[in-house]
């Protein structure tokens, strides 16, 4: 008996038909403002940021077992970013977007070394702590507007483009750029050396590091870039948006709760989850929202419904229905073509 | 049969779409040490958690004293008077030793086993009655979970793996106090890998393999041959 | 004959209990050495203060000639030092295979293709190759220690802790698994192996040491050890002269 | 004085948050249950007393006659009927549940309520005041302060003096075994959380008399729970007093420097105290 | 089939801001009616729609709605009332995205400054009329005059946008205040949703405060309320913007609501008519009443009034297909309306137009407690209905 039987895969025909199938729907994307509304334009870019955020919580909970409900703090934090460095330092919204992630990163790192301290739910709470730290901070700065907010002068919105019709392309095409970005790197991190690291992290950290991992460095480096990305991700949203105000910005319900809900809805500690989950929320919201509060009711009997009869999330359903995996992680151990029995 | 205190009948059992324990059918007697022996993964700790209701099986699968506990719920069976000492110990890290045992009998069943008799029989116990379980060494906290189980004054009480992880010296305490423990009217039984030293303990003897009964006999007369037989399914 | 490992007056208590106290041994390059003592004498404790998982109150652990006293966890499993975890501690929602390759990957280094082959390799070996595909979290708790002495070796570690593998075996097992330590011992690693399964133990180690209350009553020659009334008294409940 | 009168002060305010916080303190030690609901059922318990007196024309602190046992039923139906099937090793799928509950019972409030704050009229005991050494001190604080000191005696007696308290930290430890020990985990849990609705509900008509109230203010309030768990120390209920108090202490000496630092400094103080005991001031020993 | 335009209109129906909004129903249904045989604008006949959504009194809500109604329903108008929360989000995208937009109902100040208006330039496309806090200094030092107590008053600012505006250095209350003698003692702002006041109570006592003015939530009025009187504070006279609009709030404080006092922007007594439907303000609060058996609030006349002027530059605007023209359209409205005269070109700053405001207190009448106007010489036209009365 020789191992030479056995083979090691990590791909499947559905895998590579999906890649195949999504390369031609982002080009379709891309070409959305010859063939889309602006309306439609803006319900999409809007998507894509959520769909980025929701991948970005999901590899620090899914994978990292990160579970934070503070990353409004970053979302806010490059929101304001991008009006502090737009208005006082008069730089291009471009380079305050990037600015902002690199802001975002430098201030997670201490942010880190504090709440790395707790574990599990404290660690959640820590982050909602960290983020109202951050609300109040930011409501305590007058030349944002304190706790009234600020709007973003006509003209720094006017100098990503003259024409409405550009600007509105351009956003677009940055939310779908984030939104690829995110999911493509979040995709290939966990198909790395890391991302089996981090994985065995949130399954067993004792185990973890008596086989090498360093598991503070491993969750610190996710941690910090995540932290970039949302902050990124934060300046976008809030380029779209126009205002900002602490509450706004720091709002628990709309940066992190939606994402939460959007995650576990579409299936948790999966790279396909947020995509799906994604598509449900906004379908929901689009059909419910003018409701108000039955929509939010609507919102809430949803997330309990999924989370008692498919925890695994409605891209778990599919998966342990069809055995399907769009972006395959898993290795699976195969014996070559011989029929013999064990 | 009004002697039988357990009877299981045609029982199976399931993890998820996992199969593993198929058509089992057991009895044990009353008064009698049956010992359950098999290769790892046969499926001995599955039978014991269907019979204490940790794991959901069919109605009319298992009988107690001639009452179908199939469909009951864990706390349910033991308050019957079933009580297990799990694999692997299982205490309650956040009560301290004294606790995990009074806790064994707080269902208020009357009987021989109070906490004095259970220090009587592991005196380091008392000595460490007032720390956490969770301090305790392997085999401490095999002396508590036998306690707890005794302090629920069981009618029968079974022992996963009984001596796994214990040094020589405490597994002959064991089996030393076995008898006592049993003598008070109580079944007992017994998944044990010391294939030896579960025939001598024993009145009978199950061999399960792949989920099914292999081989059912008297520990006294039954042969080796037989049993790696049984075992393995090598004919 | 090199020194792998060194614990110099390494001392270490939970409040009143000491799991450590005062000890000192060395380990020899290739050696297999054998621990065993009553339940409780702090034997797994030593594993975890040789590993980095417990720091010590006082004294050193010197591995491959290195002070590691200070150093974490993963370091020390890169300076290569392995362990199976008395209580599994597997990667319960990876497959045995990623649990596998977690070790090879991380700890052993090795790059992703090198590191299936050996994987398979290492499963054939231990024999779970037929649940690789198999999440760990499934498995029994037999077959969880058999993942455990998996994931070490996955480690190409220099030194091999091992922490009660064989109980609940049968002896058919038994002889396998003897075989298959032989086999890794003969290769080179260091071993440390605590075992109540004492004839398992006398199989294969060169040298017994003998823990308890944390300190080290008695080390030498295995046979010899075992024969010795101290032992006797206190760990296998033989009256000395019965 | 006046920074004398400014710990006093938060000291009794912090009498207010223990008492939110206790109830999230029980079932959090015996179910590792993170409610994110328990502002909101604060907020509901509030409501079922502004309806009781509404119905009634009782006095308050009367309707707690009503308010207490309906906000037990309450807990013990959520529990058996929702909550049980979402504990496990997970921190999700309770995290999730009770955000979703949440969400639920603050549009439901809504909906039934209006988004009318609403005040519970405790007449007199409202602006009664005494004065010790100098202060005035409210007495309607300085009750809520009592309360939870006699409420935390006795959920901490309960939990380590009792049967039942012995119950609920076997279940918390292991499910499976404490149903061998004939402990009927469901119930043990609804019973749990039953106690911690309980104290939820008087936490809910203090909060009442004390401010006037909305649908939308129970998330505030749980993050200041949170807040004294933590700080406290996990499954020491003494530590969840001690928490509330630490936290309105900041709170009011914050807001003696700048009003503007009254939240900031409580949630600074919680950090602190992170950032040097991270498991907070009185973690039970060896747990 | 004549052609259609499209009203967009946002405002809290839900969330902690509902109370602005909680006539909105009535009022849109009232307006629907007079606009469903269509508007007359150069001889054609429009249709208008109108389409209503909700802000959940959440900013980032708003933002979405309002480009929602702008990008998706594509709306040739929108409008927004209920402070600045509603107002400025949808101000901005309207702004950016070019669309008429005309708000009201929050103080002109966090409107301008709030959203980075340069006096001199303004905005392009957004109007907005309410008053502003000059009125309400005036108002308020109006009604304090009338009665001798101590001239040292107690200031309670939130940090949000009112809070911020009322309590500012250079365009809020305190220098006209300090102009008319008297001194503030302001402790800085505090955060909303507050659970404590004492800081601010041993502050005002120790200045020996006998007036309290500023602006809060409900629930913060209300705990800061019986703080005050735990803690042995008992100032004359209280004057909160915002807290003590809502008869449900009054009413939900029981005795100590009697004798409260607040700005006035609209009441049923004020002389003034729809240039809609030609109800008084009488009939319009009293219809209310008698359709929700809820008392009459303020916000109701001015949401009234914002679509008497959405209806009336729908009449006047020289092309409706034009946004430029809309804009053109409205900044020259001139128009009574039932909350009184909006006319930009009168505006204290550009894009903005002033409504008169009183000042008023929270008297019992009978049973219930009713809002009297007790100083009106900001507006003389509107008659007072009470004398102020000292709390204690
Ligand atoms: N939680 C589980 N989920 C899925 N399969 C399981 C689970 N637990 C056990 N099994 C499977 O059920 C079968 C029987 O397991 P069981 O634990 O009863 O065996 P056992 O005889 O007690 O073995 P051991 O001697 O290793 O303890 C095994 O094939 C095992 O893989
Ligand atoms: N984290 C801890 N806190 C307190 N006491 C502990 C802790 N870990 C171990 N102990 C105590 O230290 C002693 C030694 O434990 P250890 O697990 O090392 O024993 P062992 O020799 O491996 O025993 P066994 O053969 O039963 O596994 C025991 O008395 C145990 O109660
Ligand atoms: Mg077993
Ligand atoms: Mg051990």
């Amino acid at each position: 008996m020789s191992n030479q039987e056995y083979q090691v895969t990590r791909s499947s025909k559905a895998a590579r038909v999906a890649a195949i199938l999504g390369a031609i729907v982002v080009v379709i994307l891309i070409a959305a403002p010859w063939w889309a509304g602006r309306a439609d334009m803006r319900l999409m870019g809007e998507m894509f940021l959520y769909l980025a955020l929701a991948s970005l919580w999901n590899l620090m909970a899914g994978y990292a077992g990160l579970v934070s409900v503070g990353q409004q703090a970053y979302v806010g934090f490059g929101g304001y970013m991008l009006f502090a460095l737009t208005m006082f330092a008069g730089l291009h919204p471009l380079t305050a977007i990037g600015l902002a992630g690199v802001l975002g990163a430098l201030i997670s790192v201490p942010v880190a070394v504090l709440i790395f301290r707790l574990r599990g739910a404290y660690f959640a709470i820590g982050t909602w702590v960290i983020a109202e730290v951050f609300r109040l901070s930011f409501a305590q700065v007058s030349a944002l507007g304190g706790g009234s907010g600020s709007s973003l002068p006509v003209g720094i919105v006017k100098s990503l483009a003259d024409a409405r019709d550009t600007r509105e392309a351009l956003s677009y095409w940055l939310a779908l750029g984030a939104a690829v970005l995110v999911v493509a790197a979040v995709y290939f991190f966990l198909r790395s050396r890391r991302g089996l690291a981090l994985t065995a992290i949130r399954d067993n950290e004792l185990a973890a590091s008596s086989l090498g991992i360093d598991i503070w460095r491993t969750k610190l480096v996710v941690y910090i870039v995540s932290a970039a990305l949302t902050s990124m991700l934060g300046a976008l949203i809030f380029l779209q948006k126009l205002r900002i105000s602490p509450d706004a910005a720091f709002s628990v319900n709309d940066w992190t709760a939606f994402v939460i809900f959007i995650v576990v809805i579409g299936g948790i500690g999966t790279v396909e989850g947020p995509i799906i989950g994604t598509l449900i929320f906004f379908a929901l919201r689009e059909t419910l929202a003018d409701l108000g509060t039955v929509y939010l009711i609507v919102l809430g009997l949803v997330a309990i419904v999924v989370m008692l009869k498919a925890p695994r999330g409605v891209w778990g359903l599919i998966r342990s229905r069809f055995d399907l995996q769009l972006f395959p992680l898993r290795y699976r151990v195969i014996r070559s073509g011989s029929s013999k029995g064990a | 049969m009004p002697d039988d205190i357990l009877r299981m009948q045609g029982l199976d059992a399931h993890y998820q779409d996992f199969q593993a324990l198929y058509g089992v059918d057991m009895h044990v007697e009353t008064g009698e040490v049956l010992a359950i022996i098999g290769a790892n993964g046969a499926g001995k700790t599955t039978l014991m958690r269907s019979i204490t209701g940790l794991i959901a099986n069919g109605p009319g699968q298992i009988l107690y004293r001639g009452v179908d506990i199939g469909g009951m719920r864990a706390d349910q069976v033991a308050r019957l008077g079933l009580a297990m000492v799990p694999e692997g110990r299982q205490l309650f890290p956040s009560l301290s030793v004294e606790e995990n045992l009074v806790i064994g009998g707080q269902m208020g069943r009357r009987g021989a086993w109070s906490l004095e008799k259970v220090f009587a029989l592991f005196p380091i116990l008392k000595e460490r009655r007032a720390v956490p379980s969770t301090s305790l060494s392997g085999g401490q906290q095999q002396m508590v979970a036998i306690g707890r189980a005794l302090m629920s004054n069981p009618d029968i009480i079974l022992f996963d793996e009984i001596s796994l992880g214990l040094a020589p010296i405490v597994i002959k305490d064991i089996y030393n106090a076995l008898p006592g423990i049993i003598g008070e009217g109580m079944s007992a039984v017994i998944v044990e890998q010391d294939i030896t030293k579960a025939l001598s303990v024993s009145s009978r003897v199950y061999c399960l393999q792949e989920g099914r009964v292999s081989l059912e006999g008297a520990s006294a007369t039954i042969s080796r041959e037989e049993i790696s037989r049984a075992y393995f399914g090598i004919q | 004959m090199t020194t792998i490992l060194k614990l110099d007056a390494v001392c270490k208590a939970f409040g009143a209990v000491k799991v450590a106290d005062d000890l000192s041994y060395e380990v020899a390059q290739g050696e297999a050495l054998g621990v065993i003592g009553p339940n409780g004498a702090g034997k797994t404790s030593m594993f975890n203060l040789i590993t980095g998982t417990l720091a010590p109150n006082s004294g050193r652990v010197v591995f491959a000639g290195n002070d590691v006293t200070s150093h974490n966890a993963a370091r020390r499993c890169h300076a290569g030092i392995a362990r199976s975890f008395q209580v599994p501690q597997p990667f319960s929602h990876m497959t045995v295979f990623e649990n596998a390759m977690v070790a090879a990957t991380q700890a052993a280094g090795l790059r992703e293709h090198a590191a299936e082959r050996f994987c398979i390799e290492v499963l054939e070996q231990t024999g779970l190759l037929a649940k690789a595909n198999t999440t760990a979290g499934s498995l029994t708790l037999l077959e969880r220690k058999r993942l455990e002495l998996t994931r070490a070796l996955c480690a190409k570690p220099k030194l091999l802790l091992l922490d009660e593998i064989a109980g609940g075996l049968t002896e058919a097992e038994c002889v396998s698994l003897i075989r298959t330590i032989k086999d890794i011992h003969a290769s080179g690693v260091t071993i440390i192996w605590i075992e109540h399964v004492v004839h398992a133990l006398l199989e294969v180690v060169d040298r017994l040491i003998v823990i308890d209350f944390g300190r080290l009553i008695a080390e030498g020659e295995p046979h010899a050890i075992m024969d010795s009334p101290a032992v006797k008294e206190i760990y296998l409940g033989i009256e000395a002269d019965a | 004085m006046e920074w004398l009168n400014a710990i006093v002060q938060g000291a009794l305010l912090g009498g207010l948050y223990a008492l939110f916080a206790a109830g999230l303190s029980l079932i959090f030690g015996v179910m590792r249950l993170v409610n994110i609901a328990h502002g909101d059922l604060i907020v509901l318990a509030a409501y079922l007393g502004l309806t009781v007196t509404a119905a009634t024309g009782l006095h308050p602190l009367l309707a707690l006659v009503v308010v207490v046992p309906a906000m037990g039923a309450i807990g013990y139906a959520l529990q058996r009927g929702l909550l049980n099937q979402t504990l496990g090793d997970d921190l999700l799928p309770p995290l999730l549940v009770t955000f979703g509950l949440s969400v639920i019972i603050q549009n439901g409030l809504l909906e039934v309520y209006s988004a009318d704050p609403q005040k519970l009229d405790a007449g007199a005991l409202e602006t009664a005041s005494l004065s010790v050494g100098g202060l005035s001190l409210g007495i309607l604080p300085v009750l809520t302060f009592a309360v939870a000191v006699a409420v935390i005696w006795a959920l901490q007696w309960t939990f380590y003096h009792t049967s039942l308290g012995r119950a609920f930290r076997a279940v918390s430890d292991n499910q499976d075994i404490a149903q061998l020990m004939g402990l009927n985990r469901r119930h043990v849990f609804g019973l749990a959380m039953a106690l911690a609705l309980v104290v939820t509900g008087i936490a809910g008509i203090l909060l009442g008399i004390r401010t006037s109230f909305d649908p939308s203010i129970g998330g505030g309030r749980l993050i200041f729970a949170f807040e004294a768990v933590i700080i406290g120390g996990l499954g020491n209920l003494w530590g969840t007093l001690a928490g509330g108090v630490i936290l309105g202490v900041a709170q009011t000496v914050g807001a003696k420097i700048d009003p503007g630092w009254q939240l900031l400094a409580g949630h600074l103080a919680f950090l602190f105290i992170l950032a040097v005991r991270p498991n907070g001031l009185f973690p039970r020993v060896a747990a | 089939a004549n052609p259609v335009l499209r009203v967009g209109h946002v405002s809290p129906r839900t969330g902690p801001l509902a109370g602005f909004a909680e006539a909105d129903d009535y009022v849109l249904e009232a307006i629907q009616k007079t606009f469903a045989a269509g508007l007359e604008n150069n001889g054609k006949t429009w249709s208008v729609e109108i389409i209503s959504k909700d802000s959940q009194s959440n900013p980032n809500r708003a933002a979405e709605v309002a480009a929602d109604l702008i990008l998706g329903d594509e709306v040739d108008i929108i409008v927004a009332a209920s402070t600045p929360e509603t107002v400025n989000p949808v101000s901005d995208q309207a702004e950016i995205n070019e669309v008429p937009c005309i708000t009201t109902d929050c103080p002109w100040q966090p409107y301008f400054f709030g959203r980075n208006g340069v006096p001199g330039e303004g905005f392009m496309n957004t109007y907005h009329f309410f008053w502003g806090l000059e009125d309400v200094i005036a108002a308020f030092l109006d009604m304090w005059g009338q009665v001798d107590v101590e001239k040292s008053v107690g200031g309670l600012f939130p940090n949000d946008a009112d809070g911020n505006a009322w309590g500012d250095a250079e365009n809020g209350l305190p220098k006209p205040l300090a102009a008319a003698g008297y001194s503030l003692v302001d402790p800085g702002r505090y955060q909303p949703l507050s659970d404590d006041f004492s800081n601010q109570i041993a502050a005002f006592k120790e200045a020996g405060c006998e007036i309290v003015t500023g602006n809060m939530i409900p629930p913060d009025f209300a705990t800061f309320w019986s703080q005050s009187a735990q803690q042995g504070f008992a100032p004359r006279i209280v004057t909160i913007g915002k807290a003590l609009l809502f008869p449900s709030v009054i009413e939900s404080l029981g005795e100590r609501g009697e004798g409260l006092s607040s700005e006035v922007w609209w009441s049923p007594n004020h002389p003034f008519s729809s240039s809609l439907t030609g109800a008084s303000a009488k009939d319009l609060a009293e219809g209310y009443s008698a359709a929700s058996g809820r008392p009459w609030t303020q916000p109701i006349g001015f949401k009234h009034a914002l679509f008497e002027v959405v209806a009336d530059v729908i009449r006047r605007a020289e092309d409706l297909e034009d946004p430029a023209a809309i804009v053109e359209t409205i900044a020259a409205t001139n128009l009574d309306t039932i909350v009184g005269p909006v006319n930009w070109a009168n505006g204290p700053i550009n894009n903005v137009t002033k409504t008169p405001l009183v000042a008023g207190q929270w008297q019992k009448d009978g049973d219930a407690m009713e809002l009297k106007i007790v100083a009106n010489s900001t507006a003389p036209e509107i008659p007072t209905t009470g004398e102020l009365k000292l709390l204690g």
